[in-house]
């Protein structure tokens, strides 16, 4: 492999790899930096699963390429929780059933993460199309929005 | 030991209640490894070369410049792998690597293994096939017409009398019924007879299928792999490439969804023969392209269906012909559609054929309750025209003609107890038969039946000294199962949830276990899970009358501890399951139970389900406004992942209903294979869907537990189907109902 | 491959200019990375525009609003100003893909991608948007409906890039609208679309473009149909010609998407739609 | 005892609903229905299952057959 180097910043801690530059920043963060949290459901934007966020924007991290993570910011669902806290959605989630075989999961965690930290309060309506890009084959979607809508009322109580 | 799988209705203190499942916590930070997690040092990268024919003979293959590409450490055709002519698994392994011809497109030629993906990505570039291309057929319809492509020419259909001397691609007829349906129809004052079509769907699972396959010289392998059955994909691996069994360790991941699709073998095999040739870690992944073009999907179909009724709704005679595809390979799909496609229904003449159909599409695998869905489709579209046209609420021709307890199933034997008249009865009495419908919105319900099955099934129970307890499993996890199994295991022992810890073993760590499929696992891991903790049980009762040095006949089990029966006994405090493992070492060892079982006697579900839609009249686009799924469980071990089943099928079932669909060019090749363009659901296409969970014990299981997994995606595409068509005012007859369909037939039925 | 990451317009014309193979833009990448994972492309040269500030731009003046090449769908949703002067465009750019889409997707790109199904297209075609076109040598301002000029093909000579879409100034009563058909509520390609934009005068269409999207190997802008709605309150009659107009204007193809008769159906009930919704916007009373 | 069966065995039986086999257990079952209609070989092959008095046994050929209980020949099924 001819790699090019890229620093990064990956859930707050500094990161270095080396990659092809036509390799998606999702095949560099799994292959490389070793967080197999980032899931690969189709590789084409469709499904959501390896949802991260760059610079706080949510992204598919299939559709980005690793070399474009330089000087960047990443989030992956490895770096939600706070220490051994889970984040309120984390255990919402749980908590809800909000997942079977939960390959989808981290993918729905991200996203809806950077759903509650731009809209506090989303109706049932805006929580089912932040989350359109995520696919989940198994539960039906119910108690996913459930887990959200709890997620998101425990948020606004800490404030 | 032998156990009573009987019901017995006990009371339960743990069971039923709605608990955390044990790998929350991996499943939300990540850290839960499926297929494509896992990685070996020096590992190799697999690619798969794939025919873009959909029907032809590979003339010529060569892989030599491939081979001779640096990194390239190996490259796998069929000539590379055992010969099974005429052997019975000569068809699983022309599936996982094509011999002579292509047989559809995605039927995979070659495979390599190097160093890197760009390499491997070059190899395949580099290996040149010269192909002859054949006619193809993809139709279920135009493949049983007379002069129709043959996909194989050693097909004889079976199951005809006399025995035909041509081949053709039908493989088989498979008749069920009994009584006269002549004499039937002859009795009845209304018949209605109705032609339907569904589409080919996939189950859509969100992880591809992704091993680590690792084999040496000396004949030992492991394999890593996403499967509902690694006992069953040792069998398979082994007997393909000559393997000894016990050799093979293979470990199923955490299952990123399989619904059926990951039952079968597809590159397992070419991964474990890579590395065995490469003589190194080898990890193959597929596409999603790969997904859809050349795994296991569902069945296209076509059918007939008559239903004959007197004015008073008593049903006469049912007559069914369906036509289901089965891909390139023999499957017996069309068979079982046939078995289940009357089976709600206590009909006095019935007939239902069923037509197993080759074509150049990919082999079909199962897929949740297989081949129920579309024969339900036919069937209760049918019903709700024969409602009509007697001027009966559909619901109440139903609930008249429901099979119970004593009924001859149309598929032969005579029911036990059945819930399909409760579930019935309450989707009549449900609030949502009640409420408003608005403007171009409808109304459909329909039923759905499903065998369910139990299987091989081995477990294990290891007492720690801590009291804590090991729970080993064989059946794969795929909906929540270790949570229902945790939950299980602590209320026979008397010990809360979370001292018991559930894992799924690998295959050299338990004996073999059935597949997780057929609704199997709850039932048949959660009858050995029953049996193992009452080895357990005797163990430990025996270790409490040992300490106290009593008999063991007056040693009983109450809540988690061993008590002294008896008044000469009353100095004797009770020794609780802790005290017990604590001392285990000086009474005799390790403390465990086991259990080995056929579980048998799964009993069969049913399912209603409602569903109110909206269909714009201008666009024909379908918006689900409101669903109810009302099923029966047996016995709800955790009713949160109960209900999650019923949505979950359900939701699989309005996509399949409305927009899922493999579409084939007239070159024979998918057009769609990709997530953008095969629709299933999204969140925001879908409401919350409501659920009520029945339970009528199945009394060949001491919980009363019947499967869960599948039936709630047979109703969904009749459901919808009756629906879509009181809302547009036309009968839909072809799934998937999507706007372009339904639009024609509103515009068909105003001119 | 080669990935570049320039800083001004001109050496990333130049860079794709000099590059003898194939050379791509990358602006959201969301098509592009796409292709390539499929093997549809597998570009010598690959040059990120994100790092080009004149490309990150969403700038309003006296003569419009200039969105530079590289803004996403995300900041366009975000730009209250531009949302409330042209709310047919942002929610034709913000209807591309999911929020994970909208995240990385632009305009300029969806432009450049030339699917006839595009969204944002027909939107900014019924707005009159012109788009910048920069190349090694010279600068260009063309009407955007020149750009596509076949599935997947532009009128970009090589090393002409796309820096920014500008918008026409708002005036007076105006409104516009982009409705799409999609079988799935969200992450559909568009089966069928239509953009429309007006102006009022006296409660009168004064002014009207209406422009379809997957009808044709690119969006097609319907005069007759635009023609048939000027003068009018929106009444029924001119809203059924101007869907006549439509309908007739289709040429659509058969495809895995939709048929040619749902197609042509449908344009017409869509820009029906989008006709009230835009009318509606600039203040009319039908 | 009587033998019903279904599917395509019932071409393999001269187009027989219900045949007539004197059997104990299920093994027994198989066995002689094999050597009575040889060509049932191949459905065999490929999986059947047996019902008795409703209950459906796949894996269970030590079963006894109860004299006058119903049997029923299946295919064996599959599931997802």
């Amino acid at each position: 492999m001819t790699g090019t180097l890229v620093n990064t910043t990956v859930n707050g801690d500094a990161v270095q790899f080396a990659c092809p530059t036509d390799e998606s920043l999702m095949d560099a963060l799994r292959d490389r930096v070793g967080l197999t949290g980032v899931k690969e459901g189709c590789g084409t934007g469709d499904c959501g699963a390896c949802s991260i966020t760059l610079d706080g924007e949510l992204v598919c991290s299939c559709l980005v390429l690793g070399v474009e993570a330089n000087g960047r910011n990443i989030g992956t669902v490895e770096g939600l929780a706070d220490g051994d806290k889970l984040h309120p959605l984390q255990e919402q989630f749980i908590n809800h059933a909000a997942l079977q075989c939960g390959i989808c999961t981290p993918g729905f965690l991200v996203a809806a993460k950077a759903l509650l930290d731009k809209n506090k309060n989303p109706t049932e309506e805006e929580i089912r199309y932040a989350l359109a890009g995520n696919l989940c084959r198994c539960t039906g979607y119910d108690k996913i929005v459930r887990a959200v809508q709890a997620a998101s009322k425990d948020l606004r109580k800490k404030k | 030991m032998t156990h009573d799988q009987s019901f017995t209705n006990q009371k339960f203190k743990l069971v039923g209640s709605r608990v955390n499942r044990p790998d929350g916590v991996d499943k939300v930070t990540g850290r839960a490894k499926y297929g494509a997690d896992a990685s070996a040092a020096g590992q190799l990268v697999a690619l798969f070369l794939r025919s873009p024919h959909a029907h032809a003979k590979i003339k010529k293959l060569d892989t030599s410049r491939a081979e001779k590409l640096a990194g390239v450490k190996a490259v796998i055709t069929s000539a590379d792998l055992p010969d099974h002519t005429n052997g019975a698994q000569l068809d699983v392994l022309e599936n996982c690597m094509a011999r002579d011809r292509v047989l559809y497109d995605g039927h995979a030629v070659a495979a390599v293994a190097a160093i890197d993906k760009e390499t491997a990505k070059k190899a395949l570039k580099l290996i040149k096939v010269s192909y002859e291309k054949l006619p193809h057929v993809t139709d279920v319809d135009e493949a049983m017409k007379p002069g129709a492509p043959l996909v194989r020419e050693d097909i004889f259909t079976r199951g005809i009398d006399p025995k035909p001397t041509e081949p053709s691609n039908v493989c088989k007829v498979s008749t069920f019924g009994h009584g006269d349906i002549e004499t039937g129809f002859d009795e009845a004052d209304v018949i209605i007879e109705k032609s339907y079509k569904t589409e080919q769907t996939h189950q859509g699972y969100i992880e591809p299928h992704a091993c680590l396959a690792s084999v040496g010289p000396d004949g030992n392998g492991e394999l890593w792999v996403t499967t509902q059955g690694h006992y069953t994909y040792r069998t398979v691996c082994a007997a393909l490439l000559g393997m000894d069994m016990a050799k093979l360790k293979v470990t199923s991941s955490e299952i990123g969804g399989g619904f059926g699709g990951k039952t079968h073998v597809w590159i397992e095999p070419i991964a474990l023969a890579l590395s065995r040739k490469a003589n190194r870690p080898v990890k193959a992944v597929m596409t999603r392209d790969e997904v859809f073009k050349a795994s296991g999907p569902t069945c296209s179909t076509s059918m007939d269906i008559k239903i004959g009724a007197k004015k008073d709704g008593t049903i006469t005679a049912g007559s069914a012909h369906i036509r289901y595809q089965d891909g390139a390979f023999r499957g017996q799909w069309g068979q079982l559609g046939a078995m289940t496609a009357f089976a709600c229904y206590d009909l006095k003449n019935v007939q239902s054929v069923g037509y197993d159909v080759l074509v150049n599409r990919p082999k079909v695998a199962a897929y949740r309750a297989p081949s129920a869905p579309m024969a339900a489709f036919g069937v209760e579209s049918t019903m709700d025209l024969v409602a009509d046209a007697i001027g009966m609420d559909p619901i109440d021709l139903r609930i008249k003609n429901a099979a119970k307890e004593g009924t001859r199933a149309s598929y032969g034997p005579t029911y036990g107890p059945i819930g399909i008249g409760p579930t019935l009865e309450a989707a009549k009495n449900h609030p949502h038969m009640r409420a408003k419908l608005k403007k171009n919105q409808g109304r459909g319900m329909a039923c759905g039946f499903w065998f369910n099955f139990g299987g091989q099934t081995c477990t294990d129970i290891n007492i720690s000294a801590d009291g804590t307890v090991n729970l080993t499993l064989g059946t794969v996890d795929v909906g929540g199962s270790r949570a229902s199994m945790s939950l299980i295991c602590a209320e026979e022992l008397g010990i809360p949830y979370d001292q018991v810890k559930a894992n799924v073993a690998d295959t050299s760590s338990l004996g073999h276990n059935d597949t997780t499929e057929g609704s199997r696992g709850t039932f048949s891991s959660g009858m050995a899970t029953i049996f193992a903790a009452r080895e357990a049980i005797e163990e430990m009762k025996e270790r409490a009358a040992q300490t106290w040095d009593i008999p063991v006949e007056e040693v009983e089990w109450v809540e988690g501890e061993a008590r002294a029966i008896g008044q000469k006994n009353d100095n004797l405090p009770p020794l609780t399951l802790k005290d017990i493992a604590a001392r285990a070492a000086a009474t005799g060892g390790p403390i465990a139970g086991h259990n080995e079982v056929v579980a048998d006697g799964a009993g069969v579900s049913f399912a209603s389900h409602i569903c109110d839609v909206e269909v714009d009249p201008e666009t024909g686009g379908t918006r689900i406004i409101r669903y109810t799924v009302i099923q029966d469980a047996g016995k709800a071990i955790n009713p949160d992942y109960v209900e999650g089943q019923f949505q979950g099928g359900a939701a699989q079932g309005i996509g399949w209903a409305l927009n899922e669909e493999y579409i084939y060019g007239d070159d024979g090749r998918l057009q769609n294979a990709g997530f953008l363009d095969y629709r299933i659901p999204v969140c925001s296409d879908l409401p919350f869907i409501d659920t009520e969970i029945l339970e009528i014990p199945n009394p060949n299981h001491p919980y009363g537990i019947r499967g869960v997994g599948e039936t709630s995606i047979v109703p969904p595409l009749a459901a919808i189907g009756n629906a879509v068509s009181n809302a547009a005012g036309v009968r839909m007859t072809h799934v998937p109902m999507s706007p372009p369909r339904i639009l024609q037939a509103i515009e068909e039925a105003e001119a | 491959m080669r990935y570049e990451a320039p800083t001004t317009t001109k050496e990333a014309a130049n860079l794709i200019a000099e590059e003898k193979g194939e050379a791509c833009v990358l602006a959201g990448g969301t098509d592009l990375l796409v292709r390539m994972k499929t093997g549809l492309s597998e570009p010598a040269l690959v040059v990120d525009i994100k790092h080009i500030p004149a490309m990150q731009d969403v700038k309003t003046t006296d003569s419009g609003t200039k969105i530079g090449a590289a803004v996403s769908g995300s900041r366009l949703n975000a730009n209250k100003k531009l949302k409330k002067a042209w709310p047919g465009v942002v929610e034709a750019a913000n209807l591309i893909g999911s929020d994970q889409i909208q995240g990385r997707a632009t305009m300029a790109g969806n432009l450049c991608n030339a699917s006839p199904a595009a969204d944002s297209v027909p939107a900014m075609i019924a707005a009159g948007a012109k788009a910048v076109v920069v190349g090694p040598n010279k600068r260009r301002t063309v009407p955007v409906e020149k750009i596509a000029t076949g599935p997947g093909k532009t009128s970009l000579a090589k090393g002409e890039i796309v820096e920014s879409i500008n918008l026409p100034k708002r005036t007076g009563k105006s409104g516009d609208a982009y409705l799409r058909f999609i079988p799935r509520t969200e992450m559909d390609i568009a089966v069928v679309s239509a953009g429309v934009n007006l102006t009022l005068e006296r409660g009168l269409v004064k002014t009207a473009r209406i422009c379809l999207g997957a009808v044709g190997p690119t969006a097609v802008l319907v005069q007759k149909a635009a023609k048939a709605i000027i003068g009018s309150k929106l009444d029924d009659e001119s809203l059924d010609k101007m869907a006549e107009a439509c309908s007739a204007a289709c040429n659509p193809i058969s495809d895995k998407r939709g048929t040619v008769e749902y197609r042509t159906k449908v344009a017409g009930v869509l820009a029906k739609r989008a006709a009230k919704i835009a009318f509606k916007r600039a203040g009319g009373k039908q | 005892m009587q033998v019903n069966l279904t599917g395509s065995l019932r071409s393999c039986a001269n187009g027989a609903e219900v045949v007539e086999i004197d059997a104990c257990t299920i093994r027994e079952l198989v066995s002689k229905l094999l050597e009575t209609f040889p060509e049932m070989e191949e459905q065999m092959e490929l999986g059947i299952a047996v019902s008795i008095d409703g209950e459906i046994y796949r894996d269970s050929p030590s079963k006894k057959l109860p004299v006058g209980s119903e049997i029923f020949i299946l295919p064996r099924l599959q599931g997802g």
